[in-house]
């Protein structure tokens, strides 16, 4: 009943040459695509969530069909950490923005001083930033929980 | 009543006095200084509030309004000035006693001995002044806690079982018993200040009135009524001073004026009088009071046979409450002083003996009176006083107790008052005359024995003096008395 | 009993949810195994996700998203949409799952990196030598 | 800076404080202390100024962006709210003082990550306190939660474990929580508690329904405040995390989730439902939180180390206030939210005292603790002053709140509560008086690192974790007799309407 196997340590699968390839071709079509869903989120299906885990998978993919340390050298540790916590001080950030600007916190109406946008306009673009920032939370979450367990908490050959 | 600020200062000055004793560690000399300072300055504090208590008036202060007509109040009464003039004169005796006595014996950890027995006098003064059961209640318990640490001064195994005993009894009645009674009596009485007449009359009937009554009785467990007394012997392995004045005056009176406030203030004599209920207090309080003398008998070690007095002694204060005669709470009230000092001079008799002779038992005592004549003749005079002879302070009030035995109709109580004063002389008696007159087995060594120091002697030979003037003086007494009972 | 079944067929989505959620219960109290605790978490809230999305579901119901010219014609639809709130709310909770499913996946790796084991017996029988 | 969003800067300070060390990650570990410093001194100055506001003004109801409320999520400061949020901002800033201490001790290399998830924790705490929302209580309990199980498997031993047994059991009692409040939704379409608040009543003919989902949302949260039965998580959670986690943990999550129970009895649900439509489900609860305190004081009892007699003394106060609360009268609710603020001190003051003694001798094993008074005789004072809170010694604040439940068991009828409490405070002694008694009269083990013969007898824990202790002691006392004030000003307005 309890048995347990382990992972064959040496892979004997070397790398692929279509899977490499076909990734190279997929990835910064995942990311545009992202980045749309991200944009669009504020009057459309989709926003940061959606859009930072698509971010994420084109990582992910990289770290799957390469290796863990390709990926890491495309998204090294440290600008994933600095992201996220840009990503959530983004948001917290225009909320504190509405709230000094003599708003309610998140009432993006209250940016208006900020530039004329007309109130809105604002609150419409204010969504937009926050799903930006949400977006950039969410992928680099993804990304380093992936890592965190591909490799065992050592971050370094992954799968 | 005027509001003051001065029944504070009377509590403070000693838990603040603390501090300056703790900081002075490592300087004796400067420690004790404090100790004697702050002990005159607390008397002078309450001898100052005296005249406006005789004059009928009396102080309050309000500390903090913690529950809705409950606060954290103290009020200067007839009562409690009673008690607070002599728990701060004897404090005086005992300070400059302990000083004495700590440094004869050179014991250990001196400092934190003076601080707690500052914070003990601190809530002993509390407990006086305490406008309702709830402050009192605060007091009482930081009592109880403050003298764990004297109780426990030797810190060797047989003071930690006696510590552990102690707190059991002590903090256990307290939480489990009075803290129920004092939830009670607020939902009964919707509060809790001490109002003359009483404050449950026409709201309670008898069986909860006898249950109420019951609680409190054994809940303020300092009193000592059987069977909530085997704390006290316990604590007697405290270094002497401590068992003299908390163990002889503070901490057991704390108990007995407790249960006398409760009857007095709370339930009030009428009340008990029309439910009948004083027969509870005096048949508890005759049980305590043969049982302890009877026990006392037995005892060889000389401060148990004192603690065991102590027991029996108390139960008389309580006693005369029950009788709820004018006389017989006279009697009581009064025996809470005259005890005292006679209880203080013996205590402090045994631990100039200890001090002298290193011997804490009897049998061993024999002939060491002809070594130590004052001391020897202080105890006898304060042993006298206790069992109540005349022309001693002792003998005013169990006259008045007689007395008010009789008044009521209650003959089997005058009974139970002289049998046990007799059997009191049978545990006197004994120590005296072996002192003075008995031979000792092995007569070498004794030649070093000395009187105590005379940091020792001077507080035991004016106690013992007081004891003498206060059947001479006793007016002061006997007017507070008479306010208290009818203001 | 054919009331009953009637009732059965006619709320079968929340019926089976109450089977996947028994599942995951059972998964979750009975196993010892961590990582099958940690799936029968997971079936568990999912259980629970299902059932709010079918209880915005509507007959006929498209998705909620609106034209801003048609609205400004004839107003909303209410009953041409189906319920978007508790699909926000679920994206919510599932945010929720997954990072609990992260942190505790985490864990079960620190775990086994010092028992080297996931079975809570063995562990258990680790800790006690 | 308008007063307007003050309670959001509560809110938010200790999040964008995370963030930015976060952010600042390994570059970052001389920030650590000012950001986690600053955010929580803003975080608590916000939480005063809306207290004060609170109670000058009265509630106040606030829309995060201007979106009306039921549509919006709708934040409520109402006066439990405001103490509340002032009880968890000033905890943690005085708890925070000594985590930062310790846990350079402890993690010196993961502080910064440490302190990430304890400022979210606070945070999502500040939120908990504030949310007018069915649903968002739920985000923000998990945001909680999720927090302190980083926290607790940041702890030595078998942390990750009982970190993982917290993960199953805490998951449950949220899942429990979700499905309630998918119920609720279904029922009345909104998840606004106001709203709910309202139209509950009207829904005839649902009580089956309605039943259920009060009945989830109870077990959920019951599951995540570790009310006997459902206690057996915490125990070991709370034993191993680390001494820094502990301060902030122990002290408020059980009870910010006993707050989250009235939110929902009284601001969700009424008093009318819960104790005139279904007085049985009152008994019963009473006399399930009765059994529960004897039960953990009891266990308590059997316990060798005093962080893990402390966290079974925590599901004795647990049982506590959850009783006070189902009392249903005046008193005793009043009691139980009283004993929220005092027990979060008391547990505050013992954890510190706890985390000073841990940093002396290394653990808490009874052995480890002799002659701790004649070494520590600061640390040991305070840890007096909170063990006498525990047993209920006046004046400090634990005797107050105990005297409220007490009388609302005695007016309720309910004897075996009454019994319980004395039985527990009872219990109290004799624990924390074994305790003193060890450290009073044992000398210390050999091998602890008190025994140092040539340092001197005097080893004081160093001033950053004596301070915070010897404030909260101080505390004890302070709020103890303002007790008069807090009951009169602002726990009688805390009270459900009729009481």
């Amino acid at each position: 009943m309890k048995e347990h196997y382990t992972l064959p340590q040496d892979r004997p699968i070397g790398p692929s040459l279509i899977i490499e390839l076909s990734c190279r071709i997929m990835i910064p079509f995942i990311q545009l695509f992202a980045l749309y869903v991200i944009a669009h989120g504020h009057y459309s299906p989709g926003g940061g969530f959606q859009g930072g885990v698509l971010l994420g998978a084109a990582y992910i993919l990289m770290a799957i069909a390469f290796d863990q340390k390709t990926s890491m050298r495309f998204f090294p540790l440290r600008v994933n950490t600095a992201l996220a916590g840009t990503g959530v001080l983004i948001y917290t950030g225009t909320g504190i923005a509405c709230a000094l600007l003599g708003g309610l916190f998140l009432d993006y109406s209250a940016l208006e001083p900020l530039f004329p946008l007309g109130p809105v306009e604002w609150r419409s673009m204010g969504i937009f930033i926050v799903e930006v920032g949400v977006g950039l939370a969410v992928m680099s979450i993804m990304v380093s929980l992936f890592w965190d367990l591909a490799s065992g908490g050592r971050l370094d050959r992954g799968l | 009543m005027e509001n003051s600020f001065w029944p504070l200062a009377a509590v403070l000055i000693s838990l603040l006095g603390a501090v300056p004793i703790l900081l002075s560690d490592r300087r004796p000399n400067l420690r004790e200084a404090w100790t004697v300072t702050i002990a005159l300055g607390k008397f002078a504090i309450v001898a100052s509030l005296l005249p406006a208590v005789l004059a009928g008036g009396g102080y309050r202060f309000t500390l903090a309004e913690v529950l809705p007509g409950v606060p954290i109040a103290l009020r200067v009464d007839a009562m409690g000035m009673y008690f607070a003039l002599v728990a701060s004169f004897l404090w005086i005796g005992t300070s400059v006693y302990s000083i004495g006595y700590m440094r004869a014996l050179r014991e250990h950890d001196q400092t934190r001995y003076f601080a707690c027995f500052a914070v003990a006098i601190a809530a002993t003064i509390g407990v006086a002044f305490s406008e309702n059961l709830l402050t009192l209640y605060l007091f009482y318990e930081m009592l109880s806690l403050s003298t764990y640490p004297l109780v426990t001064h030797k810190q060797d195994a047989e003071a930690r079982a006696s510590g552990r005993r102690y707190l059991t009894y002590l903090l256990g009645s307290s939480v489990a018993l009075l803290l129920p009674a004092m939830i009670l009596t607020y939902i009964l009485a919707g509060t809790l200040d001490f109002t003359t007449g009483g404050i449950l009359s026409g709201r309670i009937d008898a069986s909860t009135a006898a249950v109420l009554l019951v609680l409190f009785v054994f809940g303020f467990a300092k009193a000592a009524v059987m069977p909530m007394h085997a704390w006290l012997p316990a604590a007697m392995v405290a270094p002497t001073p401590v068992s003299s004045f908390l163990h002889g005056v503070a901490v057991v009176k704390v108990g007995v004026f407790s249960i006398l406030r409760i009857v007095f203030f709370v339930f009030g004599t009428d009340l008990l009088a029309e439910l009948h209920l004083g027969v509870i207090l005096t048949a508890l309080a005759s049980v305590t009071v043969l049982g302890a003398s009877l026990v006392a008998l037995t005892q060889d070690n000389l401060k148990r046979r004192l603690a065991y007095s102590t027991i029996g002694q108390l139960s008389y204060m309580i006693l005369g409450a029950g009788m709820l005669t004018a006389a017989g709470m006279t009697g009581g009230l009064l025996h809470l002083s005259m005890h005292a000092f006679g209880k203080i001079t013996l205590f402090l008799c045994a631990g100039a003996i200890y001090i002298a002779a290193h011997k804490s038992n009897i049998s061993e005592m024999d002939g060491l009176g002809r070594r130590m004549p004052v001391t020897y003749a202080a105890f006898f005079l304060a042993s006298l006083s206790i069992i109540g002879m005349p022309p001693l302070g002792g003998f005013l009030s169990k006259w008045s107790l007689v007395v008010g035995a009789i008044d009521g109709g209650q003959l089997l109580l005058v009974a139970v008052v002289l049998v046990s004063s007799l059997l009191n002389a049978a545990y006197f008696f004994p120590i005296v005359y072996r002192g003075f007159f008995a031979r000792a087995a092995e007569e070498n060594g004794r030649e070093e024995i000395r009187e105590a120091p005379l940091l020792c002697l001077v507080p035991l030979s004016v106690t013992a003096l007081f004891c003498l003037a206060l059947f001479i003086w006793p007016s002061l007494a006997l007017e507070l008395i008479q306010k208290v009972l009818s203001p | 009993m054919d009331a009953m079944l009637q009732e059965i067929v006619a709320k079968y989505n929340y019926w089976i949810y109450v089977v996947l959620m028994m599942i995951g219960f059972y998964a979750m109290i009975g196993k010892s195994n961590l990582v099958k605790k940690l799936i029968g978490m997971n079936i568990f809230q999912t259980a629970i996700i299902l059932m709010f999305i079918s209880a915005g579901v509507k007959k006929g119901g498209g998705i909620p998203i609106l034209d801003k010219q048609a609205v400004l014609e004839r107003g909303v639809e209410a009953a041409s949409i189906v319920n978007p709130l508790p699909h926000v709310l679920m994206l919510t909770a599932i945010v929720v799952s997954v990072s609990v499913t992260g942190v505790a996946l985490a864990i079960l790796q620190r775990i086994h990196g010092l028992y080297g084991s996931l079975e809570e017996d063995e562990i258990l029988e680790k800790i006690d030598r | 800076m308008s007063f307007l969003n003050l309670h959001m800067y509560a809110l938010a300070a200790p999040l964008v404080g995370a963030m930015l060390l976060f952010a600042a990650g390994r570059f970052g570990r001389r920030l650590v202390m000012p950001v986690v410093l600053a955010a929580l001194s803003l975080s608590l100055a916000a939480s005063v100024l809306v207290f004060l506001e609170v109670l000058t003004a009265g509630p106040f109801s606030y829309t995060v962006g201007n979106w009306e409320a039921p549509w919006g999520i709708e934040l409520v400061v109402d006066h439990l709210g405001a103490l509340v949020n002032l009880l968890i901002a000033s905890v943690a800033l005085t708890a925070c003082v000594s985590s930062l201490r310790r846990s350079s001790a402890e993690l010196p290399e993961r502080r910064h990550q440490f302190f990430t998830l304890y400022l979210i924790l606070i945070a999502g705490m500040h939120g908990l306190a504030l949310t007018g929302d069915a649903f968002n209580l739920y985000v923000l309990l998990e945001i909680t939660s999720i927090t302190t199980y980083g926290l607790i498997a940041l702890g030595k031993g078998r942390a990750p474990l009982s970190s993982f047994n917290y993960i199953v059991m805490g998951s449950i009692g949220a899942c429990f929580y979700l499905l309630g409040i998918g119920y609720l939704y279904i029922l009345t379409g909104t998840l606004n508690m106001a709203d709910l608040h309202r139209i509950i009543p009207l829904l005839d003919g649902r009580g089956a329904a309605l039943a259920t989902a009060f009945a989830f949302l109870m077990v959920g949260l019951w599951i995540k405040m570790a009310f006997f039965p459902l206690h057996v998580w915490l125990p070991n959670a709370y034993t191993d995390m680390p001494d820094g986690a502990a301060v902030l943990i122990a002290p408020l999550m059980t009870k910010v989730t006993v707050f989250l129970m009235i939110r929902v009895m009284f601001s969700i649900f009424s008093p009318v439902y819960e104790f005139i439509q279904h007085m049985a489900v009152q008994h019963i609860i009473v006399g399930v939180a009765s059994v529960g305190i004897v039960c953990a004081s009891a266990m308590a009892l059997g316990q060798k180390d005093l962080r893990r007699m402390l966290t079974y003394i925590i599901i004795a106060e647990v049982g506590y206030m959850v009783g006070g609360l189902w009392l249903a009268n005046a008193k005793g609710m009043t009691g139980a939210i009283l004993h929220i603020v005092n027990d979060a001190l008391m547990t505050l003051c013992l954890f510190l005292a706890a985390a000073a003694i841990a940093h002396r001798t290394g653990a808490l094993g009874f052995e480890r603790l002799g002659g701790l008074y004649r070494r520590m005789p600061l640390t040991m004072a305070a840890f007096t002053v909170g063990a006498l809170s525990m047993i209920g010694v006046p004046p400090t604040c634990g005797f107050f709140s105990k005297w409220y439940l007490l009388l609302g068991g005695i007016e309720a009828g309910q004897w075996l509560y009454v019994g319980a409490l004395i039985f527990s405070s009872l219990v109290n002694a004799v624990l924390f008086f074994r305790i003193i008694e060890i450290a009073y009269f044992r000398t210390p083990a050999e091998d602890s690192p008190v025994h140092e013969p040539g340092k001197g007898p005097r080893r004081e824990a160093p001033q950053a974790l004596l301070q915070p202790l010897v404030v909260t002691a101080a505390a004890l006392i302070g709020v103890g007799l303002a007790t008069g004030p807090l009951v009169e000003r602002v726990i009688r307005f805390a009270l459900p309407v009729g009481y």
